[in-house]
């Protein structure tokens, strides 16, 4: 009932692409990146940046990253991980051995490029090989990451398992110094993570809404008829496995360096991969939002369950105990929300958002 | 001058950036501001008026509710010419005679269909074919023909002419020549003038203060009067802007879009919203269903307590107000009613309920009384009335008196005339009065009551008096009957032809899980036909308290396979009942209802099919 | 310097056996596949679970004859569960939520076979329970001697003694399938689900039938890994080994299956040792795998057995 | 519209899957701005025949040879783009899209814009969508779909998924059109619409169209030219009227429809 509809009427097509077509939801989404810019940093402790925004925002890019191959474009994808080491140490190998004008959000940009080339190598498959058996090429993306780079100690600076990342990294074109604030502080990474988070949100927005997302939704919804009405196919897959993995490589770079602020190969081993599947299917397939649900509730969940479990128990079991049993919820919550709404928590949201709007008609 | 050009002027004048015609087409509402307008009618007027257009010419405009459409009325008007609006769905010996009855000589036809409607029917004094939309019409040759597109170019838009005809334009030359509906008598051709249009569009806007800031939607077919006058009338004389929707099956969804804040609708427009809505409630039985009625219960309390002058209990009041917000705000929000500032229904009898339901969620409902005759608004409800008996009281400056039970009224929005036949125009005038040929009378607070037409009151054998207005409207009362025609005059008891609404009776037959082919078997059904006597006996009952309607009760009635349709002739573009044709048409059946055959066969003209129809005793 | 064919051999043998291992997990992929479409994640975490609770009963002192057949029947009723609470809700929807529905049960069972027995690393001896003479009289135990050698090349008795379980129990399943009735319907649900209900198979006993026989061989499997790399987490990891090897073989294919692992296990093998030289870079074996599945895959995007499907519009 | 030089040539195209032989040494030419319907019963090749026209199946042997190009070997995409488009006869819309966007796919061999200008929503992008917008709407407002943008093509009853389709395949302003069983499983109306389509599209836009029923009556009072297959062979080839009086023909149809 909050929905006002009446009298939004489009008097030419720009308006019709709206982002925010019910004035509502324009307002919401800007009243909420307000506060997001404007009071976060201010009201959040430390823990709860460090602990929660900045990981929930590093995470949700590369989830976002793989919603874009495997939701949108239809390329199951088990690599996520491996895409994310790329862009780490790349980023990291940029900071180091690059002279002094290099800055972190160009170095993001360049690793995010080179991981997409990277993509590109492993989705070639993707023109022969569909459907599960294209499993086998992103796993081999993973495994070569990690093998990569523990092979070649070179890239992680000749260190013994990790390297502390060094704060000047984090000195965008000398703001630091020149009005003499921390920019290795949270407050600084999570304005940092936050505005590169949501201009790649907003730019896989407009792809998906423009001819290009189109041909990636085709390409999944059926790629023969794609190829016969003339969309290329190829083409396509290869853009969407760029894209996806620069998404996933700025993700990992983020999650390094605004998150852990330690690089490491452990960081990122198989059952990452597995988490930013499950962020992405929780949060619904093919939507762009999903993927950023989708992170919440996965990262969270456990984060809650163990809380609760110590809250409620205090501390009668050992946190193995309770960890397990949070596994075991999750197992379940993910079956039980496959079978009560495929589409995710995107879903979901629609569909109550349907009945705000429909009501009180039942549909 | 009250002329159609001098408001168009004055309005360009004053508000030439507010947006005057706007139409859906292609996805988006395009908009022409007020300067715009005058422009194009400019443009368009210099071309007519080359093409021999000229004072008294009459113009026909045939197509759906389209700017351009508006626009040709305008430059018709600014040349002085007579435009006659031609019902877009109208074709064959129809069209003909319309054509005919107005001798049209110049034609603006919107596309292809409307050009070879036209070309079809022979021997009509058309001299020229006007179209807009070029598609399809690569291969026509006929020299009659001319496409406007092509032929605007190059013209220079000059308000000087506009200015210059405004010189010689005459607030009592004809603006257009309607047809009356025909629903009792015979269909006559109606002279109205500028001056009567706007006058009494003006005496309406004053009343209501419409100003440039509302808006309406164009949605009647624009042979209707009421179209003529509450959309192009309404709009040149108060500057709002006037909205066209894209196509038939979209208004519900336009209207949505534009949200009017001034709504003219013929009964079955809010009938179809109620039905609608109620069948889209019905069709799931969920929590919220039941929400909805006990929000329902709690606005009709209120609503029948003011019908009867009294204040309810001030839980019942909050009850009210908690419903409105929680339930019609939104529901006015989805059929596109929540700016609605002013809703008007005319034309025919609106069912009580349904103005009950409108008023009660919130809506400023008001039946108006006219008649083609009267620039289709004679009288108007004020919103204080809160029931649907009386429709109001006259406009201002017109006057309204009742001659041995017949209404009369004069005013400034009296006809000119009927085109072309002065003793059909002394027949319905007498000394600068108009009759309306309907029966009524006055109450003490100067409000009209219509009784209904006098050619269809009469007496029962039996001699008791009998209205078959008011009972039809008893009948249409029900969401589930659609179409009531009740015939009894001279006869020994009045019967009752009805027909089913589709939509709502099969949800309704499908949660009683009735087996049914199609509406024709769904219609004949044993239970539909028993729900349809059971609402009959509770009208019979409720006439039989009324000695003086207790003879009317209704003794025998029968569904028709289909409803009344206006391709059939039988009911008018406006959806209202052309009693005599469907009496002539459906002659059988009413024999066969006043004889005491259980059933009745026949062959329906419309798909050749043969129908058996049960007939029921109340 | 000459090449070292004993090497060679030894090299490839071993290689087989290690292939042998990888058919066995991936039998109980394809068999899933085939009967129901799923790509059946949860199988590496099965083997856990089936592998952990036959040791914990027999840490519990159960004995080996015993805590077989329980061990088995935990998985059967496994079976029945998975079918009735997973498979029957999500039938008709699309493949990929359905590969994600085994994901998500991967999990589950995971944190639950963790949570009724500990997370601890087990070792496995089955040279506790088995002392089978069958294979050497020589030593009474099989495995604590670890090679015997035949022409002077070592094999390990252990793969062996793998080597002829997996053979035993493809030869039991080609048997199950080509003879037995279920075996029959079972193929035929493969084939087309439709059909097959037209007929009157009732697919959600087949399901069930599948998920169980699955886990027995998970058990097995399970057990077989579980003596060369302990039972734990590792074990799920051997899924994503035996991956490459079905998507070889062809998803739909037992004899894929096979064929696969032997693939997989020499060119693993090859490609450690001579690759891995070649380079100068140890450990490719954990990509190598997949780089040659993709080789197979690109010439033959179905795999080797799988049907090739001609698109239709 | 009058038939002219020949806009397709079929010649001796067969077309085997394992050992089914699909098309045998099938010949014949599509005159310029012509209907053209392929009749035939059931299994008769016909959708094969479309299929290598499209270039979805590559045949064995024979060419296809589309405005004086030899697309035997062609990708889809590359016929696409010589003018060819095509409606699928269990339709092949994206069944994840609403109408709008489904029809807006087919001006995807428009789009000049990369895809960074569309993730960034500036300049050339901006305009195309608006274009292509326009283009796509010319088309709804052609096939009536006004009251159906925004739904999703799932919701949709088969008559109107069809005419979606068609009109994916309209906004890409073909040359040729081949429409694959347009009809089939629809009601009298629905056909008569459809039928209408086709001559006002072929009038209109002088599109040559190719389509393929398998109901002789409906296609004959709206085809110039019919070709009729039979077991992947040509047993008729010419005006409507001569296939009525064609003994095989009638031979072939008295053998499936009665």
């Amino acid at each position: 009932m909050i929905y006002r509809e009446t009298g939004t009427f489009i008097t030419s097509y720009i308006e019709d692409r709206k982002l925010f077509p019910i004035p509502f939801d324009k307002w919401a989404m800007a009243l909420f990146m307000l506060f997001m810019v404007f009071v976060i940093p201010f009201i959040a402790s430390d823990y709860w940046l460090a602990a929660h925004l900045i990981p929930i925002l590093a995470y949700g890019t590369a989830a976002l990253g793989l919603n874009l191959l495997t939701g949108m474009t239809g390329q199951l994808s088990l690599g996520t991980a491996g895409f994310m080491c790329f862009g780490a140490f790349f980023t990291f190998n940029i900071m180091l051995r690059s002279p002094e004008w290099m800055n972190l959000p160009l170095a993001l940009m360049l690793a995010g490029t080179v991981t997409g080339v990277i993509g590109i190598i492993f989705g070639l498959p993707s023109i022969r090989i569909k459907g599960f058996y294209l499993l086998v090429s992103t796993l081999a993306a993973q495994y070569f990451a990690l093998w990569f780079f523990r092979s070649y100690p070179y890239f992680l600076n000749y260190a013994t398992a990790t390297v502390t990342l060094p704060d000047h990294h984090f000195d965008l074109f000398g703001i630091g110094e020149t009005f003499d604030v921390d920019m290795a502080s949270f407050e600084a990474k999570y304005l940092l993570s936050l505005g590169i988070v949501t201009a790649l949100a907003l730019f896989a927005k407009n792809l998906m809404r423009s001819a290009t997302g189109r041909n990636f939704m085709a390409v999944r919804d059926m790629d023969i008829a794609a190829s016969v009405i003339g969309i290329p196919v190829i083409r396509t897959k290869m853009l969407a496995f760029f894209v996806s993995c620069f998404y996933c490589g700025v993700g990992g770079a983020l999650f390094c360096y605004a998150y852990l602020q330690v690089l490491g190969i452990r960081t990122f081993e198989m059952n990452r991969s597995f988490e930013i599947l499950f962020m992405v299917i929780i949060g619904g397939l093919g939507s762009i939002a999903g993927s950023f649900y989708g992170t919440i509730l996965v990262y969270e969940f456990p984060i809650l369950f163990s809380w609760a479990g110590d809250y409620i128990f205090k501390g009668a079991f050992d946190t193995a105990v309770v960890d397990n049993v949070a596994k075991i919820m999750y197992g379940i919550l993910i079956i039980a929300l496959l079978i009560r709404e495929p589409g995710g928590l995107a879903a979901l949201w629609a569909t109550a958002k349907q009945k705000l709007r429909t009501w009180p008609f039942p549909h | 001058m009250d002329t159609f050009l001098a408001l168009l002027l004055e309005q360009a004048r004053k508000n030439s950036d507010l947006p005057a015609l706007r139409t859906k087409r292609m996805g988006i509402w395009d908009t022409l501001t007020w300067a715009q307008t005058r422009d194009k009618v400019s443009v368009l007027a210099q071309l007519l008026s080359q093409q021999g257009v000229g004072v008294g010419t009459s113009f026909g405009v045939f197509g759906p509710n389209h700017t351009d459409m508006y626009l040709a009325y305008l430059a018709v008007h600014s040349l002085g010419g007579v435009v006659i609006p031609i019902d877009s769905n109208t074709f064959g010996e129809e069209l003909r005679r319309q054509v005919q009855s107005t001798d049209v000589e110049h034609i603006l036809a919107f596309e292809q269909q409307h050009v070879d409607a036209l070309l079809e029917c022979e021997q009509t004094c058309v001299k020229r074919i006007f179209y807009i939309n070029r598609r399809g019409m690569e291969n026509y040759a006929q020299p009659e023909l001319m496409s406007l597109p092509e032929n605007l170019e190059g013209i220079e838009a000059s308000t000087a002419f506009l200015e210059q005809m405004d010189g010689q334009r005459d607030s009592g030359e004809i603006a257009t020549i309607l047809l009356t509906s025909g629903t009792g008598r015979s269909e006559r051709p109606v002279e109205l003038s500028h001056g009567a249009l706007i006058a009494t569009a003006r005496s309406i806007a004053q009343r209501e203060t419409i100003t440039k800031k509302d808006g309406l939607l164009a949605y009647l077919p624009l042979s209707a009067s009421s179209d003529f006058l509450f959309s192009y009338s309404l709009t040149m004389v108060t500057g709002c802007a006037m909205n066209c929707p894209e196509s038939d099956d979209t208004v519900l969804e336009n209207m949505q879009e534009i949200g009017p804040t001034i709504l003219f609708g013929p009964p079955y427009v809010y009938k179809y919203i109620y039905t609608h809505a109620s069948n889209r409630i019905e069709s799931a039985r969920t929590l919220d269903t039941k929400i909805y009625k006990a929000a329902l219960r709690a606005v009709m309390t209120v609503a029948s307590h003011r019908a009867e002058g009294r204040r309810g209990s001030f839980v019942d009041w909050l009850l009210f107000m908690f419903a409105r917000i929680t339930t019609f705000s939104p529901f006015c929000n989805i059929y596109g009613l929540s700016r609605l500032r002013l809703a008007l229904t005319g034309g025919d009898a609106i069912a009580p309920d349904v103005f009950n339901f409108f008023r009660a969620i919130g809506i400023d409902l008001r039946e108006t009384y006219g008649q083609v005759e009267g620039c289709a608004c004679v009288t108007m409800q004020s919103s204080e009335d809160w029931n649907s008996d009386s429709v109001g009281v006259p406009l201002d400056g017109t006057e309204v008196r009742i001659e041995n039970g017949e209404i009369w009224f004069r005013g400034p929005g009296q006809m000119k005339g009927i085109h072309k036949n002065l003793e059909a125009t002394a027949e319905s005038t007498k000394d600068g009065w108009v009759r309306t040929h309907d029966a009524g009378h006055l109450d003490d607070q100067g409000r009209l009551h219509v009784h209904g037409q006098i050619s269809r009151m009469g007496k029962l054998n039996g001699g008791g008096a009998f209205a078959p207005d008011m009972l039809e409207t008893h009948l249409r009362s029900s969401e589930y009957i659609k179409q009531a025609i009740v015939i009894g005059a001279g006869r020994e008891y009045p019967v009752a032809i009805v027909t089913v609404d589709g939509t709502i009776t099969r949800t309704w037959a499908d949660r009683r899980s009735l087996r049914y082919t199609g509406y024709a078997d769904l219609s004949a059904h044993a239970s539909v036909q028993e729900m349809v006597r059971e609402y009959l006996q509770k009208i019979n009952e409720f006439l039989a308290e009324n000695p003086e309607t207790a003879s009317m009760q209704l003794r025998r009635f029968a569904i028709l396979n289909r409803e009344f349709m206006a391709s059939a002739g039988e009911v008018t573009p406006t959806r209202k009942l052309r009693c005599h044709e469907v009496a002539e048409k459906h002659r059988g059946l009413i024999d066969a209802l006043y004889s005491d055959a259980l059933e009745y066969t026949y062959t329906d003209p419309v798909d050749e099919e043969s129908y058996t129809l049960p007939l029921g005793n109340v | 310097m000459d090449f070292d064919w004993v090497f060679f051999i030894e090299i490839f043998v071993g290689g087989l056996m290690s292939g042998i291992m990888y058919s066995l997990v991936a039998i109980g992929f394809v068999l899933i596949y085939k009967s129901s479409g799923i790509f059946n994640f949860a199988q590496g975490t099965m083997l856990l679970f089936a592998a952990l609770t036959f040791v914990k009963l027999t840490e519990g002192g159960v004995s080996f004859w015993v805590a077989l057949p329980v061990s088995m029947g935990t998985m059967v009723v496994f079976g029945i569960l998975v079918e009735r609470f997973m498979m029957r809700p999500l039938a008709n929807q699309s493949l990929l939520s359905l590969f994600m529905a085994t994901v998500g049960l991967a999990i589950l069972i995971e944190g639950f076979s963790q949570y009724m027995w500990d997370s601890a690393i087990h070792g496995l001896q089955l040279a506790n329970f088995l002392d089978l003479a069958l294979l050497d009289p020589v030593n009474m135990t099989i495995f604590v001697v670890d090679y015997v050698e035949w022409l002077d090349i070592l094999i390990s008795k252990f793969d062996i003694f793998a080597t002829i379980v997996a053979g035993t129990m493809i030869l039991i399943l080609a048997v199950f399938f080509q003879k037995t009735r279920t075996g029959m319907s079972l193929r035929a649900v493969s084939d087309d689900h439709l059909a097959a209900m037209a007929v009157g198979i009732p697919l959600s006993r087949v399901w069930a039938l599948v998920w169980a026989v699955t886990g027995i061989i998970a058990l097995i499997a399970g057990l077989l890994w579980a003596e060369r790399v302990s039972v734990s987490f590792t074990l799920v990891e051997a899924v994503l080994k035996a991956l490459p090897v079905i998507l070889i073989g062809g998803l739909t294919s037992i004899p894929g299956a096979i064929v696969g692992g032997l693939i997989i296990g020499v060119g693993e093998k090859m490609g450690e040792i001579y690759l891995g030289d070649l380079i100068g870079v140890q450990g490719i074996e954990t990509w190598f795998s997949y780089f040659i599945a993709l080789v197979f895959l690109l010439f033959r995007p179905s795999g080797l057995f799988g049907l090739k499907i001609i698109e239709r519009v | 519209m009058a038939a002219g030089n020949p806009i397709l040539q079929i010649d001796n195209i067969t077309l085997a899957f394992g050992g089914v032989t699909a098309l045998n040494g099938i010949s014949f030419d599509v005159a310029e701005g012509e209907i053209c319907a392929v009749i035939g019963p059931n299994g008769a090749g016909k959708s094969s025949m479309l299929n290598v026209i499209s270039g979805v199946y590559v045949p064995q042997t024979g060419r296809v040879v589309f405005r004086e190009q030899d697309c035997t070997r062609k990708r889809p995409r590359q016929i696409a783009q010589l003018g060819m488009a095509r409606t699928f006869q269990n339709i092949a819309l994206f069944q994840g899209m609403t109408v709008l966007e489904n029809i807006l796919t087919g001006r995807c061999m428009k789009i000049r814009s990369t895809w960074i200008e569309q993730g960034l929503n500036i300049g050339r992008a901006r305009r195309e969508e608006v274009e292509n917008r326009r283009a796509v709407e010319e088309v709804i407002e052609f096939l009536h779909l006004q009251g159906i943008r925004k739904t999703p093509v799932g919701k949709l009853p088969y008559g109107l998924q069809k005419r979606v389709e068609l009109a994916r395949a309209l906004v890409a302003e073909p040359i040729m059109l081949l429409q694959d069983e347009p009809m089939t499983g629809m009601n009298l109306e629905e056909k008569k619409d459809m039928s209408c389509f086709a001559l006002e599209i072929n009038r209109e836009f002088g599109t040559t169209i190719v389509l393929i029923e398998h109901d002789m009556s409906v296609v004959m009072d709206i085809s110039d030219h019919v070709v009729v297959l039979d077991y992947g062979a040509k047993i008729g080839d010419g005006t409507p009227d001569e296939i009525k009086n064609n003994r095989d023909v009638i031979d072939a149809y008295l053998g499936v429809t009665h």
